[in-house]
């Protein structure tokens, strides 16, 4: 899960790592108080969960009060790749000297926890690894025993000579891996931190991304941001269905994230376009296939529903009960292909004898007719 | 023969009073498997489809000597689950929970390392010897004994290609869902040797998805060290980057983990990848 | 090290564990004070860092005010093993209907941390283990992962059937166990762990080593008492020496602690009793062979001296340079036995030429001729 | 031949620049130890003794090929230097330092498990084959090449024991001193068997003390798998109970660890126990 930059600040500010002075705010007015106190040309930020925020203006500098209140206003009313602005961060503008990298992720192939520093910050660290790999230092940290001195010598000693800087980016390293575990993150981030002409080192921008897994812990459930997703996933989600609004126009419900993928897959190679990723899960109960069927209508690109259920857990006829209740409680203007084998298909076939759906025999058949539906109109 | 689980393999189902623990408990006897013991704290002494359920996992193996765990537990008490199998002395550890913390389960792998014990899983549908015995949640039903060993980080994707298999007349020796979270125990590279050496696999599909290195780790292995024909598939080549596609594994982060990449590290190592589950069958019939 | 029974009460007090009301004083004035706040009997403890108190006389039960002043001013008087006891612990009175036993301490063997819960509380957890060891319950916690729910479980069972008294005695052992971890423990203790009438849990009795290893972390360090040291061992140890006070005449200054039991072994062989076991470490200065000597003769039963070297890193000619200074610095009314060989020994020989110490050419003649010169005076 | 410690040992020392490594690297130099690198922090660059210092042992172990590391790095810093020397791949570390806390040796000694690095130490004074090469701070004259194994808690009481060896004309294969310490990486358990395995090795010298049940562990050993003659020596029969001699792990605790319950264990197992430092040469004879 993405939370917002003024989040994860907070978060690493509860770890005494220095920021630049800012506020959060939501009103263009409050943003010019909060540059008047600042007394210091600020920087105007979107609070947005998507990557460039800066190339599609969302982040402005601002010389004084009533310029920070023309620039929030204007950021306030942006939509960013669809997402509507509804707060911004104004901190001071900072005098820089030099920027450099700190990041925590999850080593998935070492098994390890990485640490990754680099002397060429406040751009992407992918494209630094991809042009200057050369400037990339990593360190792999069981987790197990911690981050150990080592380590930490390992990644500052080729940002800087001075032995001082070496010692105060060795503290911040220890607190962002401290952040990081202790708020069970799948990404914490300082791009850029700044050394600042007077000598301060500050993180300038944060980001930190939380372990799905680990949203049972109600302070981290807490950060998310409901606003800030796709309503459609939202919903999916508190129907504990997961969900992937795509742009296609042939809607899916299958069970297993595996088999939906190759489901999307395989409209695609069909010749069709798949409208979303849609997982019943494990053992579903009708409600869900009643609540799966309403998301997938609000998308209005949708020109036919394929149903591809590869019963297990998965009983087919509480799938086709769950058909025949959502039918009875909504309007469906689409053509529905099913496609329903194992565990009591044939009872589920009984079940849908009456209804005006079309059934495929196999996987391939009842992609081939989602597709040709979805053409038609 | 088969790979983890034979005549041997003796079930204890951590979690057995939980609904879905209890339900596929009858699910695993139903198919012939031996579950000798279960266990819930605190429910000693009663019987499950007339398995003894204990307190602890050392008291099960003590008095059963079981050597294969099958864990039902809900994620916030899988990793506790899981320490106290490996503790008790477990052989093979099967965890079908869903949702288990990834920094949880980075220790529980380092903690792993040097220890008699293997872990398949979390998120995994399970393990299974088509006749001989399932630790999981598959329809036991569409398998077939032959000669066809599946590897797979899917679960209903798996059953689609075992019933594929099945209807083309190609049994399976050992069917692995290996689970679909970012980091599980035994990956690819650590299953693929074990049907290597097995002298009644002869081929082997490869069910991989979007996200991770360890198809392409995979890739370099059959390239390195195996003879024995491989056919794979990869999910995912619709899905759009950065988004979590149901399984905590499939995400393609920065660039890395498309299905593009490991398709051509694949075939860059002599495997014949299929475009559909469907084709799987012809590739094997035509390597074998 | 051991600290004294107060000072882990506070331990334990800052992880939440609940005590019996009590304050520590040194004066009986004081302790009639705290009892007439406490408003019940009192029981009063003197606070001295050995075993046996109870026997000894130096826990008592104070009806009222008056009577634990009495009680206190002798407590106050007296001396146990040795130890003056300066200070007592006054604590309200406890209506026990059970006692329990939770204690943490360094499995060597299995190289873990082990916990251990008895329902037999209230007497030496050893003496339960020889006498009733089904009543003892073991978990072995492997540092890396820590203390685990079903370690807990397995520890709590066998003491309540009541579910809730074993969550609570649960979270009363990781709260122990995270005191052990924390303030680098070799021994954390509770016993007894009192189920009280009314069916609370207190912690009545505690005990807390904390690992000498760990004594340059400052907090701890701080715990020491030097009053409850033996003034001798206290000195030494500011030498950094290592030194322990035995009964018998015969002192010896060896390097290494190997051989320093071992020769204290052996002039048991050889009829004679160590007054000591003295090592003066790995590289020795001169100035070290000074303070050994100067503690050894603090003590008045000593008769001869043995010191006893095997040059390795310690040289030879440092402790001859030693001697002679001690001997230019204070009068050794007894005779010197010196064995002194390996690195330098030829050098060391003829600096101690015109001395009129003992020689010996090997470590059996050296200890002989020290017990000999004991046992005539 | 000898254990652990033969012609391809090629040492590091870590905490090179330090007082008391720089003087022992003088002292491994001129036994005639091929000591090939030293690292501390930050003094990458400079020489000791003619050795090239690295400021990482990941440096010096690719530069240099060393595999074995030992440590003089004072106590607050020596795991960490121990943990960098196991995840650069060092195959044998030997700690010198004395004073690391027990808890932190706990975590080593756990976290080595499945590792390919064995461990000698903490407070050892290290390891010596007599004529190839001294890892430590030992005095290298006194020790003679030959067929003695020597296994020791202690320092300086190997020494004098080495010494008796040596005038009796009983040279020795290998000199182990494992550490003073109550957790230490390698212990008698560890090293016995590789001393029955070592074709150059007639008979083992084990120097035990007071406190842990090691010398009972290694009694059980002796009993049903050595066919090398042993003879044993137990420091602190006169040292009172319950007060730390010297060494961490030097305490009789509780009733257990005494010298007397140790000698009775290793005298039912067959060996020879010695009851002064110069009765061992002759027992050894005795055995030959």
């Amino acid at each position: 899960m993405k939370i917002h930059e003024y989040q994860a600040k907070r978060i690493f500010a509860r770890y005494g790592i220095l920021l630049p002075y800012g506020k959060i705010c939501d009103t263009p007015e409050e943003a010019r108080k909060i540059t008047k106190k600042i007394k210091k040309p600020v920087v105007i930020k979107a609070q947005v969960q998507v990557g460039g925020r800066g190339k599609a203006g969302g982040i402005k500098l601002a010389k004084n009060p009533d310029e920070a209140k023309e620039l929030a206003k204007y950021i306030l009313s942006m939509k960013i790749k669809g997402i509507q602005v509804k707060k911004v961060m104004v901190t001071e503008a900072i005098d820089i000297k030099e920027e450099f990298y700190i990041g925590v992720v999850i080593d998935r192939a070492e098994k390890k926890i990485a640490l990754i520093t680099s002397e060429a910050g406040g751009v992407e660290i992918e494209e630094v690894a991809r042009e200057t790999p050369e400037k990339v230092h990593k360190a792999r940290v069981d987790p197990l025993i911690g981050l150990r001195s080592y380590q930490i010598q390992k990644l500052v000693a080729p940002l800087f000579k001075d032995k001082e800087l070496q010692r105060e980016t060795g503290w911040i390293i220890r607190k962002v891996y401290q952040a990081f575990i202790e708020n069970d993150c799948s990404l914490a981030e300082i791009n850029p931190l700044v050394l600042t002409r007077d000598g301060k080192l500050l993180a300038c921008d944060t980001k930190i991304n939380i372990d799905d897994n680990a949203l049972f812990h109600e302070k981290l459930a807490n950060l998310r941001d409901p606003n800030a997703e796709d309503p459609l996933e939202l919903e999916a989600r508190q129907s504990d269905l997961s969900y992937v609004g795509l742009d296609g126009n042939v809607a899916c419900i299958v069970n297993g994230a595996g088999l939906a993928m190759t489901t999307m897959d395989i409209i695609k190679l069909y010749g069709g376009e798949p409208a979303n990723f849609l997982d019943v899960g494990g053992s579903s109960s009708p409600e869900k296939v009643v609540n799966a069927m309403r998301i997938i209508l609000t998308n209005k690109n949708v020109r036919a529903i394929l149903i591809n259920i590869f019963g297990g857990i998965t009983r087919c006829d509480d799938i086709a009960a769950g058909i025949i209740e959502a039918m009875n409680k909504m309007e469906v203007p689409y053509p529905i292909v099913v496609r329903l084998t194992g565990t009591n298909k044939e009872k589920a076939r009984e079940m849908l004898a009456d209804t005006d759906l079309t059934f495929a025999s196999s996987f391939a058949e009842g992609v081939k007719k989602a597709v040709e539906f979805a053409g038609k109109k | 023969m088969s790979i983890l689980v034979n005549k041997d393999t003796k079930v204890c189902v951590q979690g057995i009073t939980g609904r879905d623990g209890s339900f596929h408990t009858k699910g695993m006897i139903d198919y012939g498997t031996p579950v000798i013991a279960g266990v819930t704290p605190g429910k000693r002494g009663q019987e499950i489809h007339g398995v003894p359920v204990f307190n602890t996992m050392n008291e099960a193996v003590k008095t059963t000597k079981a050597n294969t765990s099958v864990i039902y537990v809900p994620a916030r008490f899988a990793p506790d689950a899981i320490y106290e199998a490996i503790d008790a002395g477990i052989k093979l550890i099967v965890a079908i929970t869903e949702g288990i913390p990834t920094q949880e389960m980075l220790k529980i792998y380092n903690y792993l390392k040097g220890k008699p014990t293997t872990m398949i899983g979390p998120n995994s549908s399970g393990i299974i010897t088509p006749g001989i015995a399932k630790v999981g949640i598959m329809p036991g039903i569409i398998h077939k004994p032959g000669k066809i060993g599946v590897v797979s980080r899917s679960g209903t994707l798996t059953y689609e290609v075992v019933n594929q298999l099945g209807n083309a007349g190609l049994g399976q020796s050992t069917c692995i869902s290996i689970g679909g979270d970012q980091i599980v125990g035994m990956t690819f590279m650590d299953i693929l040797p074990l049907f290597e050496a097995d002298p009644d696999t002869n081929a082997v599909v490869l069910i991989g998805e979007i996200g991770g290195t360890d198809e392409e780790l995979a890739a370099s292995y059959i390239k390195a060290e195996m003879h024995k024909p491989v056919v794979s598939f990869i999910a995912g080549r619709a899905a759009p980057a950065g988004k979590r596609m149901g399984h905590a594994g499939a995400i393609i982060a920065g660039g890395t983990g498309t299905a593009e990449a490991k398709t051509k590290a694949l075939e860059e190592a002599g495997v014949a990848v299929a475009r559909t589950p469907m084709e799987i069958p012809d590739l094997l019939k035509e390597k074998l």
